[in-house]
């Protein structure tokens, strides 16, 4: 029957296999497995390295993180000064011309980076601890903590939030700083709803109530056995947060409540188009601003998304 | 229900008191004094006073407070520290074309959305699943008030299809066609986004409704793909799709605020800016309540509306 | 399925009777016989063009929304300059240094006493006569201590007020305003005044209200009465009809005006950013702009009006002009004072930022006024000097000097931005920061900053205690000069353009010698109108509006 | 088997994409229905079988499922070829099919009784009127109480087992010829368990109805099925009548689920489970998926691939230890004792008596 197999080599085939040697036939299957069996960071990350889109995104991302780090070396010129011809179309050194006073255009561009990573991160960050200590005090603790929580969750969550950013950030006097604050203090909500559902699922899991029993203390349980846990959608809402700091804080500077002159920010380097002239026949002052602020949004998106298939294991189709 | 509907609105009120008290607080946060900005810059003393009284800015915050309070409940959100007109006409005459402009807004978007989310959905994984769902990256990515310059500078400075700004024509006609004239480009500003954005949840969500296993249950019935759809798939995707539009639905009443100041469109947002700017406190005041009240108005009806949708969800 | 009918079907009436409320709020904004006009003319086309119009209705196209319709309170200039549609000042201003009788009439024999006689055939628009009973309770409302008013300074002349033109306490009335019979008062002030000051300030400066209007009401309540918001009862040329919030002022014709019925039937004073201001004249919507700061798009796009086909652009210099405010107490020393002067290129900004349309400024006083010292030349822009200067003052330049531009307006912030720069490039440390205005005079009236911008509008008096008088209402500059104090008091004093403006001219030169605020630069203002309008902006802006009546199109 | 052939499933492989890879689920599987007789396949999950089945309704999901090969020829056409309308006029009334979780398989956003008479709608013709009083007809049958009242009532307002009776009723409504149950009873509790089966016993005899029976629960085989099929790792590893797999099993597997299949007798001793996990079906197997489990696994089924070896007319599986090199081994204790019984059922047999609880009714 097996005829490819001689008949000597079948007769030594056909001997039933003992336990040390089914170990060593084993061992190499676990070896295998072991190769699938990565740590759940580096399967995520190479299911993320999978898609294109998202990796491309990534390396635009980094690139602008640089830029953002290093835009006092990067800038061909210093940031507020007057260097140039004014309202001059790109020339020379200034290849994204100058705006009204002569100030380059692409130095303010590339600090305004800065300032868009600034309030990206800043703001993420504040909400991000806010949010995950809310969530998971919420969650864990349940009761009247939990239904409190909910209930200004709820409450601050309908309410139109660009217009309450605005108006405070208005009131409070803008700036950089101000609008980071701000942001960061008020988009915890909706992550804190997040990372709450994530706990109430993972509390009732064994591995949580076997930390219970054996009498860790609860923050002990919530940072070392609860935390890990709901570190991955809490990173994916953290890249999406970014894309709408950055998108909040251009809106903010382009109705010129956000960021504060001469201080640049892509936002309110774009208001500048809101003047005819500057509209119709400089577009070198606003239309870079514009596809910067896009493609820094879209990159994140991308990224975030990516993420999030690589966590829940979605196929990429 | 009835008896729900009246809970809810009593348990609203101490909130919009909350609310009330919140925004009087941030509101008199603000540095600078407003009275600066109706008086002469050269104004005495005396003529700061005057006007500080006359706009009511002269008594403590406390007492400020419950005369704002006590005249609110009467139906009287106090005076415009500009015009001094009443509150309330003028807050009650920008309802409307912001009602206009996100209203048309909506229904544009869910009418182009949903369908597109839907055929997204069901064509998961082809070439048209990728087009749209890039397409809704994009969407959510550009920033409105980009693409609302763009759209000026392109339809309505160099081909000088639509008008870069306004609601009306002044002394010419001021028919409904001249408004749907003006609501071109603003509604194609904003429903950019919220298409973008509600094609991509109607497509995760329908995806999601036909991972259920009703739909495997109707699939096996033989049932065509058309009847799965609309008996089975829609009306199951609608009570996540509510939760979306319940979140959009108070944005009438500041989310357009960007839009409307890139268009001129005398409606909430830009009457929020003018109000900021102007320190107009009884305004800001008034806008906060009103979005408080829409949004809470809102919440109620997408939970009734849960309760049309979805068989399981009774309030008694 | 049916409930989702339902829903849907209630979406759409919902959708189409929110556009119809849209639509409505401006249904009834033209007159029936004007829409009836219109109508004839658009049917194949939606927008109605402006030179097509047969000339019943005038657009003007206003930058800032008008702030108060109430004669006695006018803290804007835009909502002063729309009064002036429906309500009369006694005098006019054709330009800055003429009057001409309007309401009434001022003269004197001594400069002390000045008798007003009211135009014989001047009415309110319900049919009572203009007397001058209105004319002193107007007087008297103002200078009322419970009067919410800006226009204290323009009765602060006339006796039985103190400076800030408040009656002095113990009186029922103005002494100084007495009635003679019912066209006819006299107005005597503290002492002798200059025709022109008290002609500029009460003549053109108040507007005369309806007393039988505004007599019922208690004084401290008229600025949030509806006699005030929503007036009804005019002197002037045209009827306030309506105003929508942020959106546009209606004003019909009065036809039984006493200098004769105005030619143009409507009027419609538009609210629009300078933006639209601009694509409306392209689109040939608007007539003219109402200019002078409340109606005019940015200096760097007035090249954008000019490229309009039709249009008329006239350039005229302003009164109006933009300083930098120093914080004297901070910086004591003139010659710190003055390096900060010498080290701005401000013939830089106008010729870049204003693209040439506007003049450096040499003192506080612009080429519109005729007490400006023709001979004073504006301090060179010399950097080394300025360092030079700052080095024999013993200047710390280390310390970071506190400077404060307020937003708002363009070319304001950008000169902010270059001064900064000039600044820094005589060796000094400069915060720069940005506040919006009632925040940063705020920050001014406490002291609270070293250096800031600041734009003055003044009057063709030459008056400027209010910001350089030590205690002045606006001086928040701590300016404390003797000198000037002496002089201001002294061109006070004088009677006649001719003995006032030496005294004038050694305030300027004082000013320059000792800089206790650096005078920028003053943008052109602009006459924008319609090639077939017959009348619209004057040089002197303040005044344009004194023919109004005869205002026609061709 | 005189019976007639109803379905014919030749060499079915089926394959996921993933992430990681592609995933085959089935490999080669190959069996026939007959008319009126139920087919038992059983497995752990991940076996393949669920998928197998599925595949005969084409209910996997297109975006990323592929069939590699095969055919599955149903009243002589390959269910795989026809177009998606066609399709659809066998899904629901040829062939229909029950699933395992009544509490999500039902639209909760409509009326129970309108689910039922959809396929009536759809497949007969009915007017709604008529479809009406056939589904309320087929409530009855299905032993709803009240169906008149029941009919308009929504998913959430049943217990489980009512509701997997309305799924039954649907799932009859058009009179099959193959039903489809994909572990009907698993997420049920004992007792309703028992009705249920009870209940498609009955329905069967009444409609002579194929049954392909999918479970993991060898106790439920005893009751339901004329003949069964083994699945390990994607393909049929031993099939055969319901007597010859549980008292003459071959493959160790099979005994392995055998062995711990909870039994009167073994009561409360512990119950003896297979060591090891299923293999990763994302890599290609080598030789016998099932040796790195197996006690008995021979040097070769390391290396090669088992054939499939025939028992008897009926019986036939896929292990080394039938082919005649292999050394004899002896089975576990339990499978011994039940190849006992089955010589005495083969003797018995010839006496015309019974065994097990009427599991065998039209075996043989």
């Amino acid at each position: 029957m097996v005829q490819h197999v001689g008949d000597k080599q079948a007769e030594a085939l056909f001997h039933l296999v003992d336990a040390v040697e089914r170990a060593t036939v084993l061992g190499n299957t676990t070896e295998q497995l072991a190769n699938d069996g990565d740590s759940y960071v580096k399967t995520v990350a190479k299911r993320f390295m999978k898609n294109k889109l998202a990796v491309i995104s990534l390396v635009v991302f980094v690139l602008l993180l640089l830029t953002a780090v290093f835009a006092d070396s990067l800038s061909p010129h210093p940031r507020d000064a007057s260097v140039g011809m004014f309202q001059a179309a790109p020339y020379d050194n200034f290849l994204l011309g100058t705006d009204d006073i002569g100030r380059d255009v692409l130095t303010r561009l590339i600090h305004g980076t800065q300032v868009s990573m600034i309030v990206g991160f800043g703001s993420v960050l504040i909400y991000v601890i806010i949010g995950t200590t809310l969530g998971l005090v919420s969650g864990y603790f349940g009761g009247i903590v939990d239904s409190l929580i909910m209930r200004l969750t709820e409450a601050s969550m309908s309410f139109p939030f660009f217009m309450v950013i605005l108006t405070l950030v208005s009131l409070l006097g803008s700036g950089i700083w101000v609008v980071t604050a701000v942001l960061g203090i008020l988009s915890w909500p909706p992550l804190c709803r997040l990372v709450r559902g994530q706990v109430l699922t993972i509390k009732e899991q064994d591995f949580v109530l076997a930390a219970v029993a054996t009498g860790y203390s609860t923050p002990a349980i919530l940072v070392k056995h609860i935390l890990p846990n709901v570190l991955s959608p809490i990173l994916v809402n953290a890249t999406f947060g970014i894309a709408t700091a950055i998108l909040t804080e251009a809106s903010l500077s382009f109705l010129g409540v956000g960021v504060k002159k001469p201080r640049p920010s892509w936002g309110n380097i774009l208001s500048e188009a809101q003047s005819l002239r500057v509209l119709t026949s400089e577009p070198w002052r606003w239309v870079p601003a514009g596809i910067l602020i896009f493609i820094a949004v879209l990159a994140i998106n991308f990224i975030g998304e990516g993420l999030r298939e690589a966590i829940e294991g979605e196929r990429k189709s | 229900m009835k008896k729900y509907i009246a809970k809810r609105l009593l348990t609203a009120i101490p909130v919009l008191l909350m609310i009330s008290i919140a925004a009087f607080i941030m509101i008199n946060l603000a540095p600078g004094d407003p009275t600066n900005l109706y008086v002469m810059p050269d104004a005495t003393p005396e003529q700061m006073e005057a006007t500080r009284r006359a706009l009511g800015l002269d008594q403590s915050y406390p007492v400020q407070y419950m005369r704002w309070l006590t005249r609110a409940l009467r139906g009287d959100l106090g005076i415009s520290y500009s015009t001094r007109y009443p509150v309330l006409p003028i807050l009650v005459s920008r309802i409307g074309p912001t009602v206009a402009l996100m209203g048309t807004t909506l229904l544009v978007s869910y009418i182009i959305a949903i369908p597109l989310g839907i055929i997204s959905a069901r064509k998961q994984g082809t070439w048209v699943d990728t087009l749209l769902t890039g397409g809704a990256f994009i969407g959510v990515s550009i920033p409105n008030f980009f693409l609302g310059l763009g759209l000026i500078y392109i339809f309505a400075v160099q081909l000088k299809w639509f008008p870069t700004g306004g609601m009306l024509e002044l002394g010419g006609n001021a028919s409904i066609l001249s408004v749907l004239h003006h609501l071109v480009l603003p509604v194609a500003v904003l429903s950019t986004f919220y298409i973008a954005n509600m094609t991509r949840y109607v497509r995760s969500t329908m995806i999601d409704v036909y991972g259920e296993n009703y739909i495997r249950t109707a699939t096996a019935k033989g049932l065509t793909k058309q009847v799965i759809l609309t008996r089975h798939g829609i009306r199951n995707a609608l009570i996540p799709i509510i939760t979306i539009i319940g979140t959009d639905l108070p944005r009438l009443v500041g989310g357009a605020i960007v839009t409307e100041q890139i268009f001129q469109w005398p409606g909430l947002g830009r009457l929020t800016i003018l109000a900021i700017n102007q320190r107009e406190y009884p305004m800001l005041m008034a806008i906060t309540l009103l979005s408080a009240v829409v949004v809470l108005l809102v919440n109620l009806l997408v939970d009734m509306m849960y309760a049309v949708v979805d068989p399981r969800i009774k309030y008694d | 399925m049916s409930t989702l009918k339902k829903m849907l079907r209630y979406s759409v009436v919902l959708f189409a009777s929110s556009v119809l409320l849209a639509a409505c709020g401006g249904e009834d904004v033209p007159d029936l016989e004007d829409a009836a006009v219109e109508g004839s003319e658009t049917e194949s086309d939606d927008l109605p063009d402006a030179d097509a119009d047969d000339g019943d209705t005038l657009m003007v196209g206003l930058t800032n929304a008008p702030d108060s319709f109430n004669p006695f309170y006018r803290p804007g200039v835009a909502g002063t300059w729309v009064q002036r549609f429906f309500y009369d000042s006694l005098l006019v201003m054709p330009t800055a240094d003429s009057f001409e009788p309007a309401l009434g009439s001022l003269e004197t024999e001594d400069n002390q006493v000045f008798t007003v006689n009211v135009h014989p055939d001047a009415f309110w628009t319900d049919g009572e006569p203009v007397t001058a009973d209105d004319v002193a309770f107007t007087l008297n409302t103002i200078a009322h201590p419970d009067a919410e008013t800006t226009l204290g300074p323009n009765v602060a002349m006339i006796e039985g007020t103190n400076d800030s033109g408040i009656r002095e306490e113990g009186l029922d009335e103005l002494p100084g305003v007495e009635v003679v019979d019912e066209k006819t008062l006299t107005i005597t002030t503290k002492s002798p005044v200059d025709l022109a000051y008290i002609s500029e300030f009460l003549g053109f400066g108040v507007l005369i209200a309806p007393k039988h209007v505004f007599e019922g009401i208690e004084v401290a309540d008229i600025s949030n009465s509806d006699a005030a918001t929503k007036p009804s009862v005019f002197s002037g040329a045209y009827q306030f009809v309506e105003y929508d919030n942020d959106n546009y002022v209606h004003m019909v014709s009065n036809p039984d005006y006493y200098r004769g019925a105005p030619e143009i039937e409507n009027v419609y004073v538009r609210v629009m950013n300078g933006t639209a201001l601009i694509t409306e004249f392209q689109a040939g919507n608007l007539h003219m702009t109402a200019g002078g700061g409340i109606g005019m798009v940015p200096v760097q796009d007035i090249g954008l009006l000019e490229d309009i086909e039709g249009l008329v652009v006239e350039e005229f210099p302003s009164f109006n002009g933009q300083y930098m405010i120093i914080n004297n107490d901070t910086y004591d020393n003139a010659k710190v004072r003055q390096a900060f002067a010498h080290a701005f290129n401000r013939q830089l900004i106008v010729d870049n930022l204003l693209n040439g349309r506007g003049e450096v400024l040499a003192s506080t006083y612009t080429s519109a006024t005729p007490y400006k010292d023709p001979d004073l030349e504006p301090l060179e822009y010399n950097p080394d000097l300025a360092k030079q200067l700052l080095e024999e003052a013993g200047f710390d330049f280390d310390t970071p000097i506190e400077f404060v531009v307020p937003t708002g307006n363009a070319v304001r912030e950008q000169a902010g931005n270059l001064i900064e720069q000039w600044l820094v490039e005589i060796g000094l440390t400069v915060n720069q920061s940005n506040y919006d205005f009632p925040t940063w005079l705020a920050m001014a009236q406490d002291l609270d900053y070293d250096l800031g911008l600041m734009g003055y509008g003044h009057t063709v008096d030459p008056n400027i205690a209010t910001y350089v008088q030590t205690g002045g209402s606006s001086n928040n500059m701590a300016i404390s000069d003797p000198v000037i104090d002496d002089l201001l008091a002294q061109g006070m004093a004088g009677t006649s353009y001719d003995n006032r403006f030496p005294i004038y001219q050694d305030l300027q030169q004082h000013m320059q010698d000792e800089m206790p605020i650096v005078p920028l630069y003053s943008d052109s203002q602009f006459g924008v109108k319609v090639d077939n309008l017959n009348g619209g902006i004057k040089e002197y802006w303040a005044g344009s509006l004194h023919d109004l009546h005869e205002w026609s199109f061709e | 088997m005189t019976n007639p052939i109803v379905l014919d499933v030749n060499n079915l492989a089926v394959s996921f994409q993933t992430f990681e890879g592609d995933v085959k689920a089935v490999r080669g599987v190959s069996f026939q229905l007959k008319k009126g007789e139920t087919l038992a396949i059983v497995g752990e999950s991940g076996s393949g079988k669920s998928v197998s089945t599925k595949a005969i309704n084409r209910l996997l999901p297109v975006k990323n499922t592929l069939i590699e090969s095969g055919e599955i020829l149903f009243e002589g056409k390959d269910l795989l070829q026809l177009s998606e309308k066609d399709m659809q006029k066998v899904r629901g009334n040829d062939i229909a099919m029950i699933f395992q979780d009544p509490m999500t398989s039902l639209n909760p956003t409509m009326k129970v009784g309108k689910q039922i008479a959809e396929p009536l709608i759809a497949h007969i013709g009915l007017s709604k009127e008529k479809a009406k009083a056939r589904a309320i007809e087929l409530m009855d049958l299905v032993g709803i109480r009240n169906p008149n009242e029941a009919y308009k009532r929504y998913p959430h307002q049943f217990s489980g087992g009512m509701r997997q009776r309305v799924m039954i009723a649907i799932a009859l409504a058009c009179e099959p010829k193959i039903l489809i149950a994909d572990e009907p009873t698993t997420a049920l509790d004992v007792t309703i368990q028992a009705q249920i089966l009870d209940l498609m016993n009955k329905l069967k005899k009444e409609l002579d109805t194929s049954i392909i029976f999918i479970t993991h629960d060898l106790g439920v085989v005893a009751q339901m099925a004329d003949r069964v099929a083994v699945m390990y790792a994607g393909q049929i590893v031993e099939v055969g009548t319901a007597d010859e797999i549980f008292y003459n099993p071959m493959h160790p597997y099979t005994w392995g689920l055998l062995a711990s299949m909870p039994t009167l007798e073994v009561g409360k001793k512990q119950l003896y489970t297979i060591p090891g996990s299923p293999p990763n079906l994302l890599h290609p197997v080598k030789g016998d998926a099932f040796a790195p489990r197996n006690d008995y696994a021979l040097g070769i089924d390391f290396v090669e691939e088992p054939d499939l070896f025939q028992v008897t007319e009926t019986h036939y599986a896929k292990t080394w230890l039938l082919h005649p090199d292999a050394p004899s081994v002896i089975p576990p204790e339990e499978v011994r004792r039940r190849k006992e019984k089955y010589q005495t059922v083969r003797m018995g047999k010839a006496c015309g008596e019974r065994i097990g609880g009427g599991a065998i009714g039209s075996g043989g």
